[in-house]
């Protein structure tokens, strides 16, 4: 409603030229939406890379027919939503910990922000030899205080939240970053007088933090609840999927029927992660924006 | 130098009118103010002018030139910005040179134009520094300096005092209209806040709802108003307005009385008035003034007093609210009541579809 | 000032816990890098028994023919030109569809939040750089950053750039600026804060990647750093010496990002993320 | 000229110091890349192989590029061979998995190259398509069966077992020593397959035409007693609780230090094994022997055998010559030797003059009788079969450790294997 450019009879150069889409227009759509759209047709398809035989929706259909599969979606749902529950909470209980009068703040956030920045593969291989059930630093820690621990990431009841946790490590310095932006963001007045109306602490938490930070929390959940169902990098270095398919995600499945050469099976699957995104994650943002709006 | 001639101009955002056909011509080197509530399109109109809003229809002459479709930088304006728009990653020596700079005016000429525009506007001293470390009457400065260093023939400003506190207000005003005589350059100004009009134009430019409502000098709009709009909206405190109905109509007044009012015998146009039409009377605050048998009655319902005048509160009979100012120091309580004499040949007369009925000038 | 005596325990208490959670792992990492080959197989936290370090760090930077040198040279090369144009493209696609609203615009949102959501079509893209001539490139890696990451950038800098006042635009129009200097000479330099994100986030992703280099990159030549990781990784899978080295010696680069750009991360954050 | 005369002494004087069939081959000169999969062995012996090769011919150039292994490896062989960049000659599969890379379309063919006349037809078999052979092998025969660690058998007494009872009991005394029986390595998934693979030659002696109905959809693992056999064995000595503690997260290297040292007293392995435990614990390479998975009967006790990997050329090379000349070096005796001396001898070779040092370990003089004369043996079914579902190692780990049981998994199994059957066209699926 407010600036749209009318037809209008002499036509000025807009001050914002549509041209400035076109170099970032050109590499998306011929390197990403062309294949994507190419993937679509392929879904169809019984594809061997040197040919490809039209097979109608059977590669969906022997899709839903994998054994592994529905625990593959239950796993990615599962995964994605341990995962981008532990950052918010650990995250802005670690950001108000660092908006606080604390001592070493500089070293505290620095040492939790900086796993973000390190190689997944490297983090993988190094927490898989961490976690290893007999020879692993944690359990030998444990066995040493008397405690038995348990098979990390061979025990096919834990293994999925052992690598979910190893992601919580990794990724909750960019949660708590982006909270201490949406804290520090929050005007003081907003505090002084919720204590002037006698506000406790607590109440401070849930009346005036929790709902001015929304924008952090729908930042950290979309990017990390995203990041959870497309999650493949860590559970490859980690897990493969394994023990078993205890820890397979739609991803790390669709990585195996492509691995197999079920090239065709593999974009379909590819489909079927686009829409399981899609009605998780759409109607969520769509959620935590209409809420902020409200504000 | 240059004037403006618009014709007929035109804007609409999809189905949404928002200027509707606007004429006027604007003479080389003079001060024109438009003023109107906002969403009047004041501003709208200015940025067509400036170039920041195409225009839907009619046509804009600048200096005799067709501008519709020519890019700013060819119009030879400059612009100063409510919030001055001043780039903060540069200094003021760089802010006031950008255009320059651009233009690609060579390094020599361009430091000493904005040397020189900055001795004008007494920064000298301002100029290295970044705009996050000046104050709002710096930032102002700097802002017009950015305008002058160019040369240009049309001075464009929007709302360019709004940001500042009163007194500072007060001192840019006058700093500006110094400005428009030194320099005299044609410039046009938009504003909502009638004293700056008032005290900056020499031609105002009434607007409301996109529509031109009255154009003339100020002293012209206080005292012939032609609607209305535009006799609510120039004075200060307003006019006060109320309903009354024609008992008599003379050769050359007319005479209205309600329960309000006792009768006066108005200077107006007379014709097309009949006996027992509602009219709308107007007398401004400044033109009441106490007396025993005054035309006006009411009770008192607040009196602020200010020393050298007396604000008085006043509800007439029917419950409308008035304003009086008083002369002088006058000790009145809230409730009792008062009467006070109008003089009949300041009070104007409105029909019924808004229009001034306003007395030939002799 | 003087500090709460509870500031003080709680303080001491996190630096407790974060040491345990975060730092312990790192310096596992370390001391495996400093031990032999007899020592790291234990796989305990314990003081090297002697020092290793540089045995190890020219024992992985020497194998294969020095493919970490190769690795590193690719690493860079990728990361830096793909950073750069992700900047450029990301920040003129913000910057114009955060000031004009056009019908299109619902298209565009569209079509970035489906690259944040829609996981690549590997097979297809291959085929496709190869008609291209761009397989197993260079630059045909670099475009295929660029073009995976364009999304993030972009909202990050249209968040940011709804913040700045349109104002600016129009007083550099009015200054006499054409589009390409609005954008390039006022607003661009403005967006420091949030092209710092962008650097930070983006760079180490892009160094960091595995999978897209994996597929588009094969070739000796080619190596990327993580690439060698997972390449030595069956082949130090006895020496843990070695293996920790790797993952040290890829550890340097974020680190030297993290070093520079710590403070500006949360000021990045504030403009980019959260005013979304 | 007179350099070139130079390296042509050069090159003489050592072709005169190795005694080669090949040694009359003329000079070579040019430049070859080279695809390995990144086992240590690989790389070790291809290093080797280059050196010497390009010591004799100086004027060539050949460049290792190295690939990950399993799936993965399995992944860009194809897709390079799709998109036409594959390298010169590469390192890969025979059997089902050379038949997935549509070889008649990719690969040079070398039918009539004088090398082949060497090779053992059992091999050609496996690298032959639409009537041509496409393969060298480059490593020697396998046997798929079990390592044991002697001194263990030694101490306690045990024999080597014929049948799986005595298999069974073996471990259940060597379990009451407080010793681990049987070591499983399901960190790495590939290593959990062998119970099931190895058991192949049983499977064979009890349905003599399993492979053929198997690829016609006739036979499936979950319906045919013999064949299910794997997987129940797997999860019998899993049940009985004679594996290591660390089963799930311990690697292949682990698995062959605890069967050389004697960490542990079995280990169902490939017998390419003994070249890394000849590499990383050679002190202990005596310790280690090797039998065949036992079956039901000790009538019928015969070797699984796997037959090497095998070196093509792509067709997409710009040198086919020097390629081929590469590759025939590769396949002679001179080639083996060069094998026996940077990695050991670790089976029979496929090529005719190839010959064992006559000290070879223990577990490979073990496996040789299999080989020879009245010895019994059966190729994989990845030999004699096309169908080879890529969710075997997964399903194995699930019963090796009691989460799915055999029967579960042997029917899991059957359902994978259709989608690679019908991948890959057959008729009947």
């Amino acid at each position: 409603m407010t600036a749209v450019a009318a037809p209008a009879l002499p036509k000025r150069r807009s001050l914002y030229p549509g041209w400035f889409y076109a170099p970032a227009a050109a590499v998306y759509s011929v390197l990403f939406l062309a294949p994507t759209l190419a993937s679509l047709y392929f879904s169809l398809t019984r594809w061997t890379l040197f040919d490809a035989t039209f097979i109608g929706f059977d590669n969906f259909a022997q899709f839903f027919r994998e054994p592994f599969l529905v625990q593959g979606l239950v796993n990615t749902v599962i995964y994605a939503v341990v995962t981008s529950g532990l950052k918010v909470v650990v995250g802005m209980l670690l950001a108000l910990m660092l908006t606080s009068e604390i001592i070493a703040r500089g070293y505290l956030r620095s040492v939790i922000f900086f796993p973000v920045l390190v190689s997944t593969v490297g983090v993988g291989i190094t927490f898989t030899v961490l976690m290893h059930p007999t020879q692993g630093m944690i359990n030998q820690t444990l066995a040493f205080l008397g405690m038995a621990g348990p098979g990390w990431l061979v025990d096919p009841r834990l293994a999925l939240f052992s690598v979910a946790l190893v992601d919580v490590w990794k990724g909750v310095g960019l949660a708590t970053v982006i909270y201490i932006a949406g804290l520090v963001a929050i005007p003081r007045d907003y505090y002084e007088a919720a204590r002037i109306d006698g506000a406790t602490k607590l109440q401070n938490f849930f009346y005036v933090t929790l709902p001015l930070s929304r924008p952090a929390t729908a930042t950290v959940i979309t990017l990390s609840f995203i990041g959870g169902l497309r999650t493949f990098d860590l559970i490859w270095a980690m897990t493969k999927g394994g023990p078993g398919f205890a820890s397979d995600t739609i991803a790390s499945v669709i990585y195996k029927q492509y691995q197999a050469g079920f090239y065709g099976l593999s974009t379909a699957g590819n489909v079927v992660l686009f829409i399981l995104i899609a009605v998780l994650v759409v109607p969520l943002t769509m959620f935590l924006n209409r809420k902020q709006g409200h504000e | 130098m240059a004037g403006l001639e618009l014709k007929n101009i035109q804007k609409s955002y999809g189905s949404v009118e928002v200027i509707k056909g606007v004429s006027l011509s604007i003479d080389d080197g003079e001060f024109v103010v438009f003023v109107g509530p906002s969403g009047c399109g004041k501003s709208t109109l200015l940025r067509m002018i400036a170039g920041l809003e195409d225009i839907t229809g009619g046509e804009l002459f600048i200096g005799n030139k067709l501008c519709n479709a020519v890019e700013p930088r060819d119009r030879s304006i400059a612009m100063v910005f409510q919030s001055y728009a001043l780039y903060p990653h540069m200094t003021v020596y760089d802010n006031v040179g950008f255009g320059l700079k651009l233009a690609r005016t060579p390094k020599d000429v361009r430091d000493q134009k904005i040397r020189n525009a900055a001795k004008i506007l007494k920064m000298e001293h301002l100029l290295d520094r970044k705009p996050g470390q000046l104050s709002g009457g710096q930032r102002q400065r700097v802002a017009i300096g950015r305008a002058i260093v160019r040369q240009p023939e049309v001075f464009l400003f929007d709302e360019p005092l709004s940001n500042l506190d009163a007194a500072l207000r007060v001192d840019m005003r006058m700093e500006i209209s110094k400005l428009h005589q030194t320099l005299s350059a044609t410039m046009i100004y938009v504003t909502h806040d009638q004293v700056e009009a008032m005290t900056l134009a020499d031609k105002i430019v009434v607007l409301d709802g996109g529509v031109v409502q009255q154009v003339g000098s100020p002293i012209d709009l206080y005292q012939r108003p032609t609607n209305l709009f535009v006799a609510g909206f120039i004075g200060s405190p307003k006019m006060n307005f109320v309903e009354v109905v024609v008992e008599a109509v003379n050769e050359d007044n007319i005479m209205v009385g309600s329960k309000d009012v006792a009768r006066l015998g108005v200077p107006a146009t007379v014709a097309g008035v009949k006996v027992g039409d509602t009219l709308t009377l107007g007398i401004r605050p400044h033109d009441l003034s106490p007396a025993t048998n005054g035309a006006v009655v009411g009770r008192v319902s607040l009196v602020e007093r200010l020393g050298n005048e007396t604000i008085v509160n006043i509800e007439l009979a029917s419950g409308i609210p008035w304003l009086a100012v008083l002369d002088g120091d006058q000790a009145l309580r809230v409730g009792e009541s008062i009467a006070l004499a109008a003089d009949p040949a300041k009070a104007i007369l409105f029909d019924r579809t808004g229009q001034a009925l306003l007395a030939p000038i002799a | 000032m003087k500090r709460s005596r509870a500031s003080i325990i709680g303080g001491s208490a996190a630096i407790a816990a974060t040491f345990v959670v975060f730092v312990i792992p790192f310096l596992f990492i370390i001391l495996m890098a400093f031990k032999d080959r007899q020592q790291s197989a234990l796989r305990d936290f314990s003081w090297p028994t002697g020092f290793h370090l540089w045995d190890n760090v020219f024992e992985v930077v020497r194998t294969r023919n020095w493919m970490m040198i190769t690795a590193f040279v690719n690493s860079s090369i990728i990361t830096v030109a793909s950073v750069t144009l992700l900047i450029v493209f990301a920040a003129m696609v913000g910057f114009v569809l955060a000031r004009r609203k056009t019908r299109f615009n619902g298209l565009i949102e569209f079509l970035i939040l489906a690259g944040l959501m829609i996981p690549p079509a590997v097979v297809p893209t291959i085929w496709l750089l190869q008609g291209l001539k761009l397989f197993g490139t260079l630059h045909g890696m670099i475009l295929i950053q660029v073009a995976y990451n364009l999304p993030f950038s972009i909202i990050l800098y249209r968040a940011f750039i709804a913040t700045i006042p349109r104002e600016l635009d129009e007083a550099a129009v009015i200054d006499g600026a054409r589009p390409f200097d609005v954008f390039f000479r006022v607003v661009l330099p403005l967006l420091w804060p949030v092209t710092v994100t962008n650097i930070v986030v983006q760079s180490v992703g892009i160094f960091n990647d595995f999978t897209n280099p994996l597929y588009y990159l094969p070739g000796n030549q080619n190596a990327t750093v993580q690439l060698t990781l997972y390449n030595f990784q069956s082949q130090f899978s006895t020496a843990y010496n070695l293996l920790f080295t790797n993952i040290l010696l890829i550890t340097i680069p974020p680190l030297i990002v993290f070093m520079f750009f710590n403070r500006q991360i949360v000021a990045g954050m504030t403009a980019g993320a959260v005013k979304g | 000229m007179t350099k070139t005369k130079l390296f042509a002494l050069m090159g003489a004087s050592t072709l005169g110091l190795m005694i080669s069939a090949n040694a009359v081959s003329a000079q070579q000169s040019g430049y070859l890349s080279f695809l390995i999969d990144n086992g240590p062995q690989s790389v070790a012996v291809a290093e080797a192989w280059v050196a010497a090769y390009t010591e004799k011919n100086p004027d060539v150039t050949i460049d290792i590029e190295v690939r990950p292994g399993g799936g993965e490896g399995d992944n860009i062989v194809k897709t390079r061979l799709a998109t036409g960049a594959m390298a010169d000659v590469f390192f890969y599969n025979s059997g089902s998995l050379f038949q997935a890379i549509n070889p008649t379309q990719n690969l040079l063919p070398v039918t009539n190259e004088p090398w082949q006349e060497g090779v053992q037809e059992s091999f050609k078999s496996v690298v032959s398509a639409g009537g041509e052979v496409y393969g060298t092998p480059f490593a020697p025969a396998m046997g798929g069966g079990i390592f044991y660690n002697r001194g263990i058998y030694e101490e306690l007494g045990l024999e080597i077992p014929t049948t799986w009872e005595e298999f069974m009991a073996n471990n259940e005394k060597i379990k009451a020593a407080g010793k681990t029986a049987v070591i499983q390595t399901y960190g790495e998934t590939w290593t959990s397959q062998l119970f099931v693979l190895a058991d192949f030659y049983n499977v064979l002696a009890a349905e003599p035409d399993f492979a053929e109905k198997f690829t016609a959809n006739e036979a499936k693992f979950a319906t045919s007693p013999a064949a299910l056999r794997g997987f129940e064995k797997l999860q019998e000595v899993y049940e009985a609780g004679y594996l290591n503690a660390d089963f799930g997260a311990a690697t292949y290297p682990d698995g062959l230090r605890m069967v050389a040292t004697g960490e542990g007293a079995h280990y169902p392995m490939l017998t390419f094994g003994i070249g890394a435990i000849a590499e990383t614990l050679p002190d202990n390479l005596d310790d280690v022997g090797f039998f065949a998975q036992p079956g039901d009967s000790a009538d019928s006790n015969g070797l699984t055998t796997w037959m090497p990997d095998s070196v093509y050329i792509a067709k997409s090379t710009s040198s086919p010559d020097l390629a081929k000349d590469f590759v025939g070096f590769i396949g002679s005796p001179e080639g083996c030797d060069i094998r026996n001396e940077a990695v050991g001898a670790t089976g029979p070779y496929m090529i005719a003059g190839c010959e064992l040092p006559s000290d070879v370990p223990p577990a490979v003089s073990d496996m040789l009788p299999y080989f020879q004369e009245g010895g019994n043996n059966a190729p994989a079914l990845e030999f004699l079969s096309p169908v080879k579902g890529p969710a075997l190692e997964q399903i194995t780990v699930e019963v090796g450790s009691g989460i799915r049981s055999a029967a579960d998994g042997a029917a899991l199994y059957d359902e994978d294997v259709r989608k690679q059957a019908q991948q890959l066209g057959l008729a009947g699926w």
